[in-house]
This record gives C-alpha cells, structure tokens and sequence, in this order.
C-alpha cells in the first residue's frame, strides 16, 4: 500500500481557508530565517485521505474486532459512552481563569478522591501521561523524600526480575540504582533473598501485585515491614490494579506510593500506544512531594489548582496531565461504581482462572497456582516440536486472535502472558482454548505451518532484521 | 445478580467456570490475598449511562465553550481550526482501541500511519529522522537535554529563559535527578530575543546543549542561524518549534539544529485543557540510538510486499531495562495521528497560507493596539503570531471586560516572569476574524471611559 | 485554477484528459446542450470549510437545543433515551457511504444487518414477516391500505379517527389516485377507542381494510382482539404500532392484525425535526408478495457458506416496472440499522424495563394532574405514555409559561381536532425524571396566581 | 457470522436504565393486551454488538473503501463536514413553536431557493423523501393540474423505454396509464415516434435528461413545445442533475416539474439504501398545487410553515421531510458555491468521457458518442467468451471496484452502465480501466475464472434461486 505522500499530486487539495481579511503587511525578518523550500506534506484531496485512513484502519486488529489478550496490558472493552462524555470537554484551554472551568476542576477533584479511595491513598497527582510516566514521579517522590529526611545513603532501588521493564528504567531515570532479586520458585519474591539485600541504602521497593506473573505476592506484609524498618517506601506498579479493585487496596498492604494505569484499570482506549494517564498516588506523609499543582477546594466550593507544595518534587510535564483520558476513566466509575468496579476485578480473575484450567493439560504454566488476572505459559514445550512461542503467537493472528504478550516475563522462558480481562464471554475464551489446542496440534503434526505463520493478515510475516538493518524512517 | 453492560458473565456462566476451576465461591479465588480491606469501596454506586451523562453534562456546563469565544490567548496551547475529517478518520475504532503494534502483521494501519507521521515530521522540522511521539512539547524538550548529554557526555543545558516556563520547570523536574544542570540564558531586554553575550558567557566544557523556542514563549523568531555559530560543535542545538509556524520560517535543521522538539497540539489536536496532546522529537540520523521513543522503521514480509514495525527496540526498556534511552512505553500515538491526517489535509500549500494568516493577522491586531496609543510595544524583534505589549491601563481588569463580550483576552506574562508584570501575550490564529479583531480594538478605544 | 477539496483535478490531470477524448475545452462536451443558460447560477460563491460551519453553527443556534429541554411532548415523534454506542456504530462510514446492496458479495454488512432489522420487527410485531425499512410511519400506513387493497381486491379503507392526522392526510394523497376510498371511523366519545357501532355500520362489501392504532393519537390502547372479532374475513385488520410500547403490550400479530406498520424514530432515532427516521412493515407471510418495499433473504454462497441478498425482487420497479407493488425504491435502511442497534443493546429486558417505565412515569403525571384540580380527565380508556385532560386555563398561554422554565409543553390537540380545542396531549418517556414531573406540577400549582 | 439473534444468551445486557423514581400504580388494562412473552431481542454485552458491527461494516464496500462506478447512483464522495453539520440539528422535535426553530426553517427556506435556481423552478417542496418519492409528488401534482384545469382526458403519461423503473412504477401510483415510446437509433427519444403517440390524452412526459445513456435529450426543446402546445407537462428526473448544474437548467429547457435527488447530485451519504431526499420543483404555474406545508418568510423576516395551498396535492409524508439530509446538501452547497457545482458538472463529464473513451477501444460502447456523466457498455460482446455482465460484475469485486449498474436500462442487452463521478481522480479511472482490460483478458483466455467469480469477497457468489425458494426472510 502506498504511502499518502506517494499520492502527492500538484494542485490538489483538502484544505480550504477563509481569504485573509486583514490587510497585508510586508513580513521583516531576516532572509535566511523565511522558509525556502515548502515542507513536502502530501498534496492529496479529501476523497483520497479517507480512503487511505479507511484502508489503514482496516489492517488493524483491536479490542473492538476481536479478542486481545495481552497480559499486562489490560486490554478491556473501551465503552461508546466513553469517547461521547469526552467529546463534551475538547474546548477547555489551560490557561483559562478557574472560575470558567469549575467542572473540569471538579471533575478532577472527585477522580483524585475515587482513585485515593480505590488504592488507599491519601492524595493522588493527576499529572503524569502515562504508566511509566507514573513510575518516574513515583521515584521522583522517594527522591524528594530522601532529600528532606536526610537519607543520603539511600541510593538502591530494588525490584523483583518479574518486573515490567519500565520500573528499572524509571528507577534509573530518577537517578537510583537498580537491584533486581530473583523470585522464588513459587514465582513471587523470594523473602529470603530479598532480607539479603534490603538495607538501609535501599531508597524504595517496586512491586506490582499480584506480579507479572499473575500471582499474589503473599508475603506483602512482610515486604512492607521489613521495608518500613529500613525506612525504604514501598511502590505499587498499578498495572495489575485490575485484578484487586475492592478486594484488598495497596495502601492496606504498606504500599506507600501507587500509579495507575486509566487506560488499562479505567477503560480507556489505548490509541495504538497512547495517550495513557498514570495518576500517583501516595501516603499521607508524602503529599509534600507531589508534583505541582494538585485540584483542591476552598472553604467556599471552589476548586483551584493548588500551587502551594512547598517540597514538590517539581513538574512532570505541562499543564494538568491528560484530561481527556481522565474523563473517560470517571465516566467508567460512574458506570460501574463500587459494585462494579470489584466485580471487574473478580470476573477478570474468574476469566484468567478459567483459561489456566482449561489450557494446563496440555499447555506448561508456569507456577501454575490460582492466579490473578493472568497467568504466564511456559513456552519452551514447544521447542520439542521445534516451533518457538514466536511461532504459535503468530499462527494465532491467523485465526483473528491477538497473540498473548510473548516473552515476558524474562524469567519465564519463551513466555505468552495471557490477560483475557473481565469484558470477555466464555463463549469467547472457549473459542480461544479450541484455537490454541489446534494450533497445538498443528505445531505436532505440521510445525511448519506455525513457522510460516500468519497467512490470513494484511502482510505476511515482517522481517525485523531488515528493519533494523536498513533503518528506513521515513517515506 | 446485577447485570453489567460492560460484563458479560451471566450466574450461569460463573457457575460453569467456578465448576471448571474447582471452587464454589469467587471468594476462594482471593484466599491468598490478606483480608485487610473488607468492606466496600466510599464510592457512588452504580449508574445508568442516563444518569452518568446527565451528571457528566452538568460539569460540562461549569466549563464556557470556547466555541463560543473569541480567543487571544495561546501560549503553549492554541486554537487553530480542525478541518472536520481528522477526528472522524484518526479516532476510528480500529485505531483507537488498538494498543502498540507489537504483532506488526495485524497493526499495519497503526504502523504505516505513525511512519507517514515520521515523515511528516521530518519534513516539517527539516531533520533526518523522527520518533512517534512523545507525551508533549515539555517532556520532549526534557527528553532531548538528556538525550544530548547521552551523546556528548556533558552535562550542562543552557537553556533559553524564554522557552515555555513549564518546559523549564520539566525539564528541571527531569534532569535534577540525572546530575545534568540548568542553566538558564538571559533575553535581550530589547530585541526579545535571546542574549546572545549571556549565552557566550555561559558556554564551558561541561555545556551539552543549548535550548531555545522558534519563536520563543513571547512569540519572537530567534535566528537560529546565528545561535549556532556561535556554538562549539560538540554542543547540541534543540530547538523547541511552534509547527505552524513552520510553515512560514525556514526549517530548523537547515539552520543547524541537531535536535527539534515541540508541542504538535496545534496539528489538529482539541486543546482539550492541556493534555493528551503531544510532543514531537526530531533529529540527525547518527544520533538515532540515542534518541527515545517508540520508532517505526519499512521492511518487508516474508514475499517481499513492504510493511512496517518498531525498530531499534535494544534502546527500549522491556529489553535495556536499566539501560534503555529512556522509560518512555506508551507515547501519545493517537495524537500523532490525528495530527498526520491534519498535515495531509491541510497539505503544503494549507500550512504555508495558514502559517501566513496568522503571521499577518497577528501584526494586523499589534499595529491596530500601538496605533491606539494604549498599548506600548516591549521588545523589537519579530514575532510570528503571538506578541508581547503593555498595556497603560489594569490588564487584568481588561480582561474581565473582554470576558463579558465573550472574548479571551492575552495572558498577563506577569504569572510567569516576576520582572514583567501587567504586560499581555497576545495571541492571533486563523481563526480570528477582523472583525472580531476590531471589535478588540473598539474595546480598548473605550478603555478611557470605563477608567481601569 | 481554483481547488476544490472534493474535486481531485489538477490543471494538468485535465489536459491530459481532454487529449485522450480528443478535446480542447470543456465547453465542447456541452456541444449539444442548447444554450439556454449562459450565465452563472445566482447561487453563494464556494466558502471554506470555516465559513461554512460558522454559518450553520449561526442558523444551529437559532433553534433551542432540547437537550437541555425537559420535554412532554410526543405526538409521533418521542424524545427517547439514544445510547451511546447506537449512532457510533450505526453510522460508521463503510455502512453510511454504501448504497443498496444490489452486489451482495460486497455488501454482506448491510444485508445482514437489514435481515436482523427484519427479524426484530417480526419478533415485535408479532408478524411473520417484515420488509428492510419504509420512509416512515406516515407512508408505511399508505403503503399498507394500497396493500391490503392489491391483496383483497376491494377498494375502501376505514380509518380511525384517532389514527395521527398525518398519516390520515398521507394515506388520503396515496390513495385518491387510485381510487381507493379512505372513510373515517369515530372514537368514542367517553373512553377514546375507537367506536365499535361507526365501524361496524361503516363496514360493506367494498371494504378493504381497518386502519387502527396501537396506541391510538389520543394514547389510548384499542382493543385489537375485539375489532379483530367484528371484521368480516376478508377485511384486513392494520395496525399502526408505536414500537415502545410493544415492550408492555401484546404482539399485534397474536391479536389479530394482519398488516403491522409504524413509525420507528422512537427506536434509537434522532427526532431530527421529524425527518429521517423510518416506516416498519410487517405482515403475515402469505401477503408476502403484495408487499412494497425491499426484503432480505438468506441464502448460501458457492461453498454453502451463509449469505444474504435482495429477495422477490420481481415485485419492484427495476424488473416490474409500472406494475410493481410500490415505486419505493431508496427506502431508509441507515434508520432501520439504527434501531437494530438500539434493539440489540436494549434487549428483551431493557425494551420492557423501558415500557413498563414510560407507562409509570406518565400515569404518575395523570394522576398529579387530576389531584391539582386543574384538570379535567377526557377520556376513560387505558392510556401507554400519552394521555388527553382538559385544562380548565388557557393552554397555550401556559405552555409559554413552561417554556421560559425550560419545559416543552403539550401540544394543544385543537392543533389537530376541531371538536376538542383547549385541550392538551402530554407524552412521558424514560426521559422525564419524577423532578421534572413535580416541578411541572408545581407550575400547575401556580396557574390561579398569574391568572390565565 | 452469526446474527446478533445467535448470541444471545439470558442474562446477559448492554443497556441500563435508572431506576424508576414514581411511586407505582397497577396496569389496568385488559388481560389480552399485556403481553405474554417477551419480544425475542437479543441478550448480549455491549462488547459483542461492538464487534458484530465492527465485522459487519468490513464486509461492505462503500465509497469511503473505493471506487464506485454505479450508473445513475452518483456515488460521488460524502464529505466529512456535511456529518459533523447535520450533528447540530439533531434535536429537534417537528412540533416546537416556529419561533423556537427559526435556524431550522431558515436553512430550509435557503435551501428552497437554491435548489429553485439551480434547477430554474420557482417553488420547490422539501417534503419528498427519496427519488421516487418525488417522482409520486410530481405525478400527483400534474394529476392537480389536470383536475384543476378541467383536462378531464389526460389519463396518460409518456415515457421513453430507457427510463428508470420508478418512473412508470410511479406514473402508475398516481393513477396514470404509462406508454413507453422506443428510443431511436441514438439513443435518445426518437422525434417522430414521440409524435405519433403525444396526443391531448397525455397528461405528462417524464424524462431525464441527460438520459440513462447518458446522452442528452437534443430535441428537448422540441418535445417541450409538442408537450406545452398539447397542454401536458414536461416532468423531469433529477437522477442524472450532476452532469448539467450551471451549464442548463430544467427549467430553461422547459420543464415544468423536477424532482431532485438531494443524496445523489449533493453529496449526502446513500446510507445502504437511504436516506435520500427528493425535493421537487415546479414552475410558477403548479405552485399551487405542490404538497404542504412549504417554507415561507413574512414580513417581519419570520420563517413559518405554509399550509395555506388551497389546491395542494396532498401530503406526501409526516412532518417536513428528511430534514437530516437537507443540511448536509445545504453545506454543500455552501461549500461548493456556484464555481464548485458548475466545476463538478464538468468535471463529471469528463471522467465519463475520459473513460468511455479509454474503453471504447476493446468494448462495445451503446451509442458511442458524446456523453455526459455516464454511459453504457453493451456487454453481449462478451458472450463469445461464453460469460456474462453478471460475471464480469462479480470479477470486478475481486479487484476491490464496485461494478456499475448492471442490465439497465433494459434496452442495452448486458448492460453496464458506468458513472465514475467528478470525485474520482485520474489515477483510479485509469486503474479501473486497467483492471477492465485485465479481466477482458481473462474473459478471453480463461473464462471460467470470471464465472466462478469472486473469490476475495466475504463471501463467495450468492445463490439468489435458494434465496428466493426458501424465502428465509428473519433470523
């Protein structure tokens, strides 16, 4: 398919403006700053660019063509009602004066109570764009929390080898180093290993829970004491917040910072990789360190961005964060309210219990125990009939399914992460058990056909290495 | 049992599963999960999708409708037209709930529309290579000043003091953390532009990179030409860049910027109260493996048809871990394509007349203020569409006239720079009329009477 | 060379294309068109995409906006609760831009859909079989009475008073011209059905069909079974159905109907100033092949895989010429996919939740009505969500009343019935919370105050 | 696929409702009239509908995925803007107060009046819901006018044998007999046999011109002044305006009534089949007997509905027509102006010539000659090769190109009657020419290819005898 700047044709247009209506003046700037040669943007008519977007659309798997289970990523249905509530706030500007925007202000306010409540924190920051966003305001907050308190020795971050990759890389990106443990062989942390290494230059413990690996991590109690001793914070991933809600809160279990994902926990669509939110949550004695500013209210009802946090760890990015996510994400909480909300997260552990039960006689998984709201499998099994996960994902895309996410956790090998979400049927998920055995037996009786695999999608398999190799970044 | 419109378990349905798993309560699915929150959640029960709408209307009435307003405020965040296919093409389904393309055979439309919107970008900023987005214009000026120090191994930013006061405080936010130092660079009280002698007197061996706005935070055009020659080729130029306004300056890599960053918001985005919006980041191509965020790249499939995919995923964290460029995952891709549809409807002719109109309506509005000798121009140098002038009169109080007649008045720079208060950043678009913009000017002629 | 953005030709592609006919201007492909107009149409010149929305958002703006409107006002056409997902999947593009699926393969989407369309009237209806959609309620009445008379070989038609006075009017235009006679039936004065002795003494050997309504313009629920019992067997019995209410009332078809018709805005359509919105038609399977308008009807593909296409299509106007059933051609299809949607998201349960609560919520304002002691019950008969009382203060006066408090009063059925003037026709929906109800009530209240 | 019907399953929902808030009373109504059993719509989540319309929408071709060359349909492009427009107008309930719609009334005002010039008629009705619901509307008006004028013989109405179906369907509706004058060697209305037959019995002519050829009617001006002198009316079909506007006006050639195809000619979406509009114009001599009500302005620059038409034919439908469409051909016509229409006329005209001349070559063109936005392909050249217009209609659909209007009009044998348009770019007439050439190709050389054809749509061929045997009309 050609790219819409090979449909670049001179003298066609799109676009049409208004004739300007001021009269003209002669532009004063230097010669060298006026712009010689015109940005090569396509020259297409409008015809044209709703067939291509039309086409494009049309090679895309998502939540709305089929299913998409792909651990970690939360991939649940993004409600119609949604993307209507959104579209009644586009036209709000920043810098507009609070007193014409008191429902933008208020609508904030009650998600930060929502969300304190759903986590057990007792402030939340709006602010940051995205999980790993999040994350890095997270450690950000241990930093500023170091500082004032005089911890200067507290230089570690530690983190299970189960963690999403983002939580080192935020780790590093505030400025700690990062020491990984390894989990134990029940695929939680290991209490022991972890007691070797937790001492007073550990800044902060990173935790998701239950963990990457679908499974509650059971000596959370311990964790955080042992944490709380050291005087080290204890941070919550939120990524997996969707198999808990109302059931246990991070805060109840020691967590004393959080980040949530809206876009996975919340509804919100992921736009093909964005735009997120990754709200921060934290205990009371932190609240000083939030970013800047924060939705409160004055004595007479009114909201207002508060300014006023003397020990902020600063500024994440511009503005409030992302409003327009943060809408669709209250519109759910509405919708579902407290009942709902926990009964999301107990069909969505319902639902990857189900798919374990159903896959495990004939699929590995790995530290096959009641899950959460995935669970990992254990690809290597395949390897005798000489297929890769890589493989049998791909082959999955042939039958309108959304491949696991492959590979990770790194420590299990060759591993399809399996997320099904609460908003999934059995009918649904049986249709995905009846797959994955076929394709099973296709990798025993004919591997090559995974190997070959996909045959049925827009393009055949992608060569990555040429990809890589040639660097070709633009058209 | 409740019914959920967003679930679709029936009893029956929970009965055959918990039968499958082996329990027969859900509760038995928690029995590892310490009993430290029992009760029930302090939030509003469930709503019917009337009712949440009705509410969700009720806030949305507390906000004005900025439809309805005449706006002359920017400053970061700015109300051009959104031509009526980009929402209607780019927020189709299959985009929007469509997450990273990690199995690029099913994610074609996501990939090939974020490589067209790397193209876009290139050829806007007139850089070798573009990533496919990042949250917005703040993160990605921060992200490029680390970036910079990554290549070079210094860690100094000289950073312009008329780049977006938020932009600074992120980019401080972000690089304090790192050990990389701010320094900022004074304006020249006169022409506005930056201090070109501050700027010389700042430069050491530690300096990493320079950072300045094109135009700057008071709408001024810097010369980035001239930036550059005065810096030590070690040091990296960024340039923050207003997009539209690319269609009228000349391109910032044909300048000698080595990396081009900005907010792309007004490529078709909803201002939308700041966010999601996104930032763009461009560079020179041998500075690629430095650079963060998610990058499309071509190649081809297995019968040699072309296709695209993530490339130079070894910089990424789910395999550098620690040592990834960055921890940016998830980016603001649904923005970046809104804003490749509206760059291909708009197409080259559209952004250089509409970078045009708001260059001269801009300049129309500032003469008319000067000519009414109620305002007093504050710096020389050029701007494109947003100026900056001082009023003799209460700016605040003018403001509130303004609102009254549904009109948004400037921002008073006061809220950002201590030493310029009650002075206005006027901000002009496409959008306004003249006769929106004599109006304007009728009020300040009345300015006197009404004695602010 | 002016460009247009829905026109792709260029300068050049023109020329081009003139050589290949073998002309050198475009005049010369009008040769043969006598010049007649040689001038230009005194029409607006072509405006921008800005210039346009502004001046539809200026005419938009000149109409009140009754969602913020509570509304008692029904009368054909109701302002229900649309869900949120029902126009966002209905009007996805490939659906809105397809056209009738005269090639099947390629229109699998639309056929589909329709052929649900059908099955969810029949399952409403209670009939066998339903055609893909009617331009509305009005002519979908027509349509049935020229119908019936194709079937029965007779040429007069008894039509109730109480039908809507539209659709009276439409059947009278569709009719006269072939001599069909449209004779009216009166209601009965004390319980506002229809009166049993008038259409029994109405009933001859010409007579054709019974036109009724279910409930009726006055909101009364006739007795189907009953005026079934007294029709001749020849006589068809149709009935006009408000689609709401067949969530609480039985099926047409298992009272005796044997043309089942109605107008279906009230499923998930807009209001839409009354237009477009859509005619359902259903009826027993043996009259299949009188009936007007498109059918769907499933098949198998080349490989016995399940399909759908254009059933019977020798019963229309491409194959049958000036003898087919009908001249309708385009009908609605984009309306009656809606209400497909709507009906599939409500479900059996939400349709009857839905009836259940118009019945209440309407009895509850009837009956607060009466308590005030300003009005006077009319009728005695059961009424679904609209009801006839008397005022005993000008009506319309304090409809003008209700309007400045942002409630849309009843019409005034003296719009429509000379015999009763002064005299209101309430509707209550979903819509309508027990708020807006008691503080209408309140404004009841207060009419001996302001003296009407 | 499964119908919606297929998923059901009890229990499940995708709607909620707020609770009742009146107290409640008992139903009094006879036992028989409360339902017994519940209307079998289907039970399922919100997800599902989702993705069943998300599957269902990519089984349909439509402008917006490609070229659509069916004759006398004008698949031109629905611009986007016309939808986002006609979202203002949604809320309106027909019987508010006309000072409360004055904007809706405006709009319809102007648009009567620019319909009114462009097709040279004094008054127009909006009322009309489609095409042939115009077509009624105008019948019925020549039937007022005959009544009216005491023409008590008119009973006929002439129409050439290439006319649309709904022409004599609807001449018969309003009580006319119809007669059918054969087309001369031309392709056009021969002269002398429409002489033979036009007599003082004739109440009216229905043309359209350019006709289904796509040819103009060249002796127009004669036929209107045998029709005019014998006291009939010359009625035009609007079907095929898109190839004349700005260039010749119906009412310049003399006709007396026009209906107009709102969703053709301008640019609002056919929508599987409808809405259309078919307002319908007339001369000042039948103003009044056009349908009420119309839209007037008074003095007082108040726009109001008029009934007062003594003599109007009628009601043709509820309320004042599709309005939905109105405003999205009244933003086209804004958008377009004077310049664009008359611009997309020609524009029009020349794709059709440019293609008809690029086919002419190798097929056989019916009456090759000048045309104007369409033309017609004689296809019985192809039955040499042993196959069909229908099967080279279907291998056309493997080539992602909806065929054109196939067997119509009936007086071209295998008849493919081909519009591209003006919204076409060169490059996809050239493209469809290509692919014409190709599966000519293959006609010749393997015919058995077209007539198993297609073979890369969502289905394969469909059986229409099954379909019409069975008669399986509901799920």
């Amino acid at each position: 398919m050609k790219l819409i700047f090979e449909k670049d044709k001179y003298g066609r247009t799109a676009f049409s403006l208004p004739k300007l209506d001021v009269p003209e003046t002669k532009i004063e700037l230097e010669e060298e700053l006026l712009r010689k040669e015109d940005p090569g943007l396509p020259q297409v008519h409008e015809l044209e660019i709703v067939r291509h977007y039309n086409e494009l659309e049309r090679k895309n798997h998502s939540v709305d063509s089929g299913f998409y289970p792909l651990g970690s990523c939360t991939m649940k249905y993004n409600p119609m009602l949604n993307e209507e509530m959104a579209g009644m706030f586009n036209n709000i500007h920043p810098y507009l004066d609070e007193e014409h925007i008191q429902g933008a202000l208020e609508l904030m306010y009650n998600l930060q109570k929502h969300l304190g409540e759903i986590t057990g924190m007792d402030a939340i920051t709006l602010q940051p764009a995205a999980g790993a966003h999040g994350e890095l305001t997270g450690m950000l907050i241990v930093r500023k929390y170091i500082e004032d308190n005089g911890y200067t020795n507290k230089t570690k971050v530690i983190l299970p080898d189960s963690a999403h990759g983002t939580n080192p890389a935020s780790a590093k990106m505030a400025g700690f180093d990062v020491l990984e443990v390894k989990s134990g062989p029940d695929g939680r942390v290991d209490l022991e290993e972890f007691k070797k290494v937790m001492d007073d230059s550990v800044a902060a413990i990173m935790l998701t829970n239950p963990n990457t690996l679908g499974l509650f991590e059971k000596d959370i109690l311990e964790i955080a004491k042992l944490a709380h001793e050291h005087h080290a914070l204890l941070y919550y991933d939120g990524a997996n917040l969707n198999a808990i809600m109302g059931k246990v809160r991070p805060g109840d279990m020691g967590f004393d910072i959080v980040h949530l994902n809206l876009h996975k926990t919340f509804s919100t669509p992921h736009g093909m990789g964005g735009p997120g939110s990754g709200p921060v949550g934290v205990k009371e004695k932190l609240k000083n360190y939030l970013p800047k500013p924060i939705v409160d209210i004055n004595e007479d009802g009114k909201y207002f961005f508060n300014y006023d946090i003397p020990k902020s760890c600063g500024r994440l990015r511009t503005f409030y964060g992302n409003f327009g996510v943060m809408v669709r994400a209250y519109t759910y909480i509405l919708m579902m309210g407290k009942e709902g909300l926990k009964f999301a997260s107990e069909m969505a552990v319902l639902n990857a219990n189900y798919l374990r039960k159903k896959l495990e006689k004939d699929f590995k998984i790995a530290f096959d125990d009641v899950c959460k709201h995935e669970f990992v499998i254990d690809g290597t099994f395949l390897k005798e009939y000489g297929v890769k996960t890589l493989d049998f994902a791909k082959r999955l895309l042939d039958y309108g399914i959304h491949p696991p996410t492959i590979y990770f956790p790194l420590i299990v090998h060759e591993a399809m992460m399996i997320e099904p979400t609460e908003t999934e049927s059995k009918e649904e998920l049986d249709h995905f058990v009846e797959v994955m055995y076929k394709i099973l037996e296709e990798a025993k009786t004919d591997p090559e056909i995974l190997k070959e695999a996909p045959y049925n999608t827009p393009v055949r398999r992608l060569n990555e290495t040429v990809a890589n190799k040639q660097l070709k970044l633009r058209g | 049992m409740k019914n959920f419109p967003y679930i679709p378990h029936t009893e029956e349905d929970i009965k055959e599963m918990m039968k499958v798993i082996g329990i027969n309560d859900i509760k038995e699915l928690y029995k590892d999960v310490p009993k430290l929150f029992e009760g029930e959640l302090n939030l509003p029960s469930s709503k019917s999708e009337i009712e949440v709408k009705r509410e969700l209307q009720e806030l949305s009435k507390r906000n004005i409708n900025l439809e309805d307003y005449a706006m002359f405020r920017g400053a970061g965040i700015y109300k051009h037209y959104i031509p009526s296919a980009v929402y209607q093409l780019a927020t189709k389904r299959n985009f929007l709930t469509a997450y990273t393309p990690y199995q690029a055979e099913v994610s074609q439309g996501t990939l090939q529309a974020l490589y067209e919107f790397q193209t876009a970008i290139c050829e806007l900023t007139g850089m070798e290579v573009a990533n496919s987005s990042m949250y917005d214009g703040g993160t990605a000026v921060a992200e490029a000043i680390l970036m910079a120090s990554r290549v070079n191994k210094k860690y100094k930013a000289l950073v312009a003091k008329t780049l977006h006061p938020e932009y600074i405080e992120v980019s401080k936010t972000y690089t304090e953390s790192q050990n990389i130092e701010i320094e900022l660079v004074n304006y020249d009280k006169k022409t506005g532009r930056i201090d070109l002698d501050d700027l010389k007197s700042k430069i050491d061996d530690n300096t990493s990179s320079v950072v300045i706005s094109y135009p700057n935070f008071f709408g001024i055009i810097e010369n980035i030409k001239q930036i550059k020659e005065i810096l030590p080729e070690k040091v990296l130029l960024i340039v923050n860049a207003y997009p539209i306004a690319l269609g009228l300056l000349e391109a910032p890599g044909n300048l000698g910027a080595d990396i081009v960053v900005g907010e792309g918001q007004s490529l078709g985005n909803y201002m939308s109260f700041g966010g999601p919006t996104f930032g763009f980041f461009a560079s020179k191509k041998k500075y690629i493996r430095q650079m963060p965020g998610r990058i499309i790249g071509e190649t081809v499939d297995a019968e040699g048809k072309r296709g695209f995919v993530m490339v130079l995923q070894t910089r990424e964290q789910h395999i550098r871990r620690a040592r990834a460029t960055s921890n940016i995952c998830s980016n603001h891709a649904l923005m970046a394509v809104i804003s490749s549809v509206y760059l291909s409807i708009i197409g080259r002719e559209g952004l250089k007349e509409i970078a045009y109109q708001n260059y001269q309506k801009a300049h129309y509005l500032a003469r008319k203020l000067i000519e009414s000798e109620k305002f007093e121009p504050v710096f020389e140098g050029e701007f494109f569409n947003e100026f900056v002038i001082k009023p003799l009169f209460d700016l605040n109080k003018f403001n509130d006239i303004l609102f009254e007649e549904k009109f948004i008045g400037p921002i008073n720079l006061g809220n950002f720079y201590k030493e310029i208060n009650n002075t206005a950043l006027f901000c002009v678009t496409e959008l306004n009329t003249k006769e929106e913009i004599d109006y304007l000017i009728s009020k300040v002629g009345e300015v006197d009477e009404i004695n602010l």
